[in-house]
């Protein structure tokens, strides 16, 4: 594993909008437990424009800081400002991941997609979409292999 | 800073003891000679040299001329099985060994296995054992070598080599065990264990990084890995590493004494605290590895729920230094195949912790450990989706 | 007690530089992690061994990410022979090498001679030089390496290794080099240096012994000798000997000053004064190897009438260590192939005598060994049935 | 190399019985400058008594040291009990030798009987025998090859 900067430490240490939601508007769950991260967004959203968001992970420190920041960068945006964030704009606000932990940053992206594109259903009365589980995990976007410990 | 710094990763290695590296000092500026050199600054060095191998010898009861040193356990485990698969490639062609082996085993026979060898992988039960008829039935009359390693380093059970021994001498094959992890640490001995080839590493029994050792019973003969200038019998070229061989053959004597004097045995029970205190005040955490037939410094978890490597940095951020065989420790896909063979699903072995004991640490360890473990479980286990508050 | 030790054996080993050897200290006992492991231990110590490999890649003006660490000089030379050979086996199988390389090549090349491959074995002049034309003559459309030592270690002739590189270049060959007694003495830019791949062990450059590093040109791609965790880029799997590691380091970065600083050309004076003055103080001896295209630190003689072993003896009673190619030293049936090669005769090939100097040699010194080396010949020769009293 | 023990040491720091002779009764040369050592013994005998014996070797210090012990425990005995002295005597008489060097003794015992058998073709009225060169060096006797330094 290569080192993580300060900055995802903080984020790791000392997440931001961690927990479930009561009600919430809008519910995305992306990732794969096979794969070693889950990440589920919550949504609560008013005039179009992310009130609240939550969520909850399971994962490595670089998938709980990504999390963290990529909630703390879409609150109080509105729907199509928080669409248009991209993996590479949490990595970038972190200040950089190491490679083969930029597929984590991908996870908050989509996390944050399933969960508008749920909070859109439920306001046209659909029925909420099921958690989208990746059948590939996103570690093939990773690095090569680090060498294991002993 | 922490409140405490306390070193739980000695199954990855060890810190070199002072009277090691005390033993190692004058073999880098004083005594420098090269040992195969005719004159006095090499012959002072030839002597200390032998004296290393007698003691490595002595720690598992075999001859000095069984035992050849190597650059580490990883090379030892390429040496002893490419070594014999090419001398009695002409034999037989199958080979045998476990789903459990360290990737220096693993590796080394799937790259056989791609260059003219037939390779069977033997499974596990739930506890990391294999079974001993399933082994015996894997022996085929084609069948050169297998190799079992003594104890494992992820989850610290001790398989029974000294039957697999016998079922490999009545079949008439060559046996290895990659005893990396066991040796130094529980009596072996040689002359009574039906061995042919075993692994040891000194930086796993408080001696230097960068020394391995293989004992090779004598009779067996072996090809050699690294041709040259034929030090080692003729069996590992490149001239050797002198102050890391005076530093393993001090290590050995040091382990033939504390396993002598019982040292061991508190070992085992500081480790039993920990497991005993980490099921009892973390729900949801199972023992991997036998409860029993285990390293007597080897403590391994799954912690449901959670992810390892987050657990990892949040204890390495409390000064407790520990392991993990999930994916995001390595960077790779899969968590650890071991935990995988032994019957886990993929989203429980992504939750282990590996604690190993040294011969430092003290009961304050344990409970400083015992302390600080459950908070972080229960923070991280607040943010995972699977379960809330355990 | 003789009246001076004088260690002219710097070929075969050196000692660790002390400021080496305090930069290795701490990473027996302290810094003791394993640099793959996550924790705090493991990190500080990944960081030393990365700034280690820098340190190595700027002696020869490589990257660090074409630096691989190994288990000696041996090693790195079984890991590029073997390891371009199992890598493009596919493309052609034929390979070249000189008469005169160390074993660590030769032998190499002599296995894979019996498994499969087509070696061909160059011969040199009386200086020991391959040359270009039959090394240009040699390379076939299915050669796929050409592997020519940089320095000889026996006679210290160094090659034309840029023409050769560059005929490579031109053929489509990788080609090695053994630059083991060069690395680290002469300057060695690999930007500019048409070589893929590169051999070095820091113990013949006041590094620790049991190091080893191999340079692999960005690009070029080798199987792996050792298989296992996949440490080394996965070229070289093991635990890293992290202490012998950062020790390569240092050692480079030291020598790199005394390259910059001039101190190799004062060493060359006191070789040349050594050379000049032996040569004229003893009748029938004659240097081997090339006068000027050798080793600044490298002097090496035969002297006729007398047998190499008896001469060292003598020598090292008089506190001066040296090294002969002859077979007495080594048990061996035959005198140093290298001077064999070198179109010299059995009888005055076991009269060789090698006398190679280190960073502390002094005038005194040299002086001392004028002053002792005669009586000894003359002794000898007094007592050989070939010639009386030289 | 192995190491030599004191005594083989000191019979090849001061060997005894070197150099020439002067009219010899007898001569005898073995050994080969290819495999490295050659030895040669000058005997002065009267009474079939081996009254005065030299050796010349151009080898290594066990070719040097078997040479001067070899030569001290024939000289002054007859030559019937110098034929019977073996290359294991004289390797006994000097504590031992290293397994690569037995081969040098056996050089010694040869020379011994080389030069005797010169003495009787001599006292014969025959001509000399020419240097017994072996076509074989006596290294195969040796052990296994030492690794070589550097
Ligand atoms: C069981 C086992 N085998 C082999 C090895 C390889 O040893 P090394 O890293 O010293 O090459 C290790 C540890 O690294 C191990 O735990
Ligand atoms: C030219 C040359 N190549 C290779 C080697 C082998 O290096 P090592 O003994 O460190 O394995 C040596 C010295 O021993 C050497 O002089």
């Amino acid at each position: 594993m290569s080192m993580y900067n300060e900055k995802v430490i903080a984020a790791f240490m000392n997440p931001k909008n961690v927990g479930a939601m009561e009600n919430p508007d809008g519910v995305g769950e992306v990732g794969n437990a096979t794969c070693g991260d889950v990440m589920k967004i919550y949504l609560r959203v008013k005039d179009e424009r992310i009130e609240d968001i939550r969520f909850e992970t399971f994962g490595c420190a670089a998938a709980i800081a990504t999390s963290s920041m990529a909630t703390e960068m879409v609150k109080g945006r509105t729907i199509e400002e928080a669409l248009k964030l991209t993996n590479r704009d949490v990595a970038n606000a972190l200040g950089g991941l190491p490679p083969e932990k930029i597929h984590c940053s991908l996870l908050a992206e989509e996390g944050i997609r399933a969960a508008v594109e749920d909070y859109r259903r439920r306001s046209q009365g659909l029925p909420s979409l099921p958690p989208r589980h990746e059948a590939v995990c996103h570690h093939d976007l990773a690095g090569s292999e680090e060498p294991r410990g002993d | 800073m922490p409140l405490r710094m306390v070193y739980m990763d000695h199954s990855a290695t060890t810190f070199v003891d002072q009277a090691v590296l005390e033993k190692m000092l004058p073999f880098f500026s004083e005594k420098y000679g090269n040992p195969n050199s005719v004159h006095a600054w090499g012959r002072e060095v030839r002597s200390s040299v032998e004296e290393a191998r007698m003691n490595v010898a002595r720690l598992v009861n075999a001859e000095p001329r069984e035992i050849l040193f190597t650059g580490g356990g990883s090379e030892a485990d390429n040496l002893a099985i490419k070594g014999v698969a090419e001398n009695l490639g002409e034999k037989g062609r199958h080979l045998v060994t476990t789903a459990i082996e360290h990737h220096a085993v693993l590796d080394t026979f799937k790259w056989l296995g791609k260059h003219g060898y037939d390779v069977t992988i033997l499974p596990v039960d739930g506890d990391g054992l294999v079974d001993l008829d399933e082994f015996r039935n894997a022996l085929r009359p084609d069948t050169i070598l297998a190799s079992v390693m003594y104890a494992n380093n992820e989850v610290g059970t001790i398989q029974p080599i000294h039957e697999m021994g016998s079922i490999c001498r009545e079949k008439g094959v060559l046996f290895h065990t990659d005893a990396v992890q066991a040796a130094g640490h529980i009596p072996i001995d040689l002359k009574e264990l039906p061995v042919d080839l075993l692994t040891m590493a000194a930086h796993k029994m408080y001696g230097p990084k960068g020394v391995g050792a293989l004992y090779v019973r004598k009779g067996v003969r072996i090809a050699p890995l690294v041709h040259g200038g034929g030090q080692e019998f003729g069996l590992r070229s490149g001239t050797e590493n002198t102050a890391g061989l005076v530093g393993f053959g001090a290590a050995a004597e040091l382990a033939m004494k504390r396993i002598a004097s019982g040292e061991i045995e508190e070992e085992r029970r500081l480790r039993d605290l920990l497991i005993d205190g980490l099921l009892l005040r973390i729900e949801d955490s199972s023992l991997t590895g036998h409860r029993t037939l285990r390293l007597p410094f080897h403590a391994s978890f799954c912690i449901r729920y959670i992810e390892g490597e987050a657990m990892l940095l949040r204890l390495d951020f409390a000064g407790i230094g520990a392991s993990s065989g999930s994916a995001c420790t390595s960077g790779s896909l899969e968590p650890s195949y071991v935990l995988l063979a032994m019957g886990l699903d993929h989203a429980t072995a992504h939750g282990s912790l590996r604690l190993t004991l040294g011969k430092d640490t003290s009961e304050e360890d344990i409970a400083y450990i015992l302390e600080t473990l459950p908070p972080i479980v229960q923070t991280l286990r607040a943010m995972s989706p699977f379960k809330k508050n355990s």
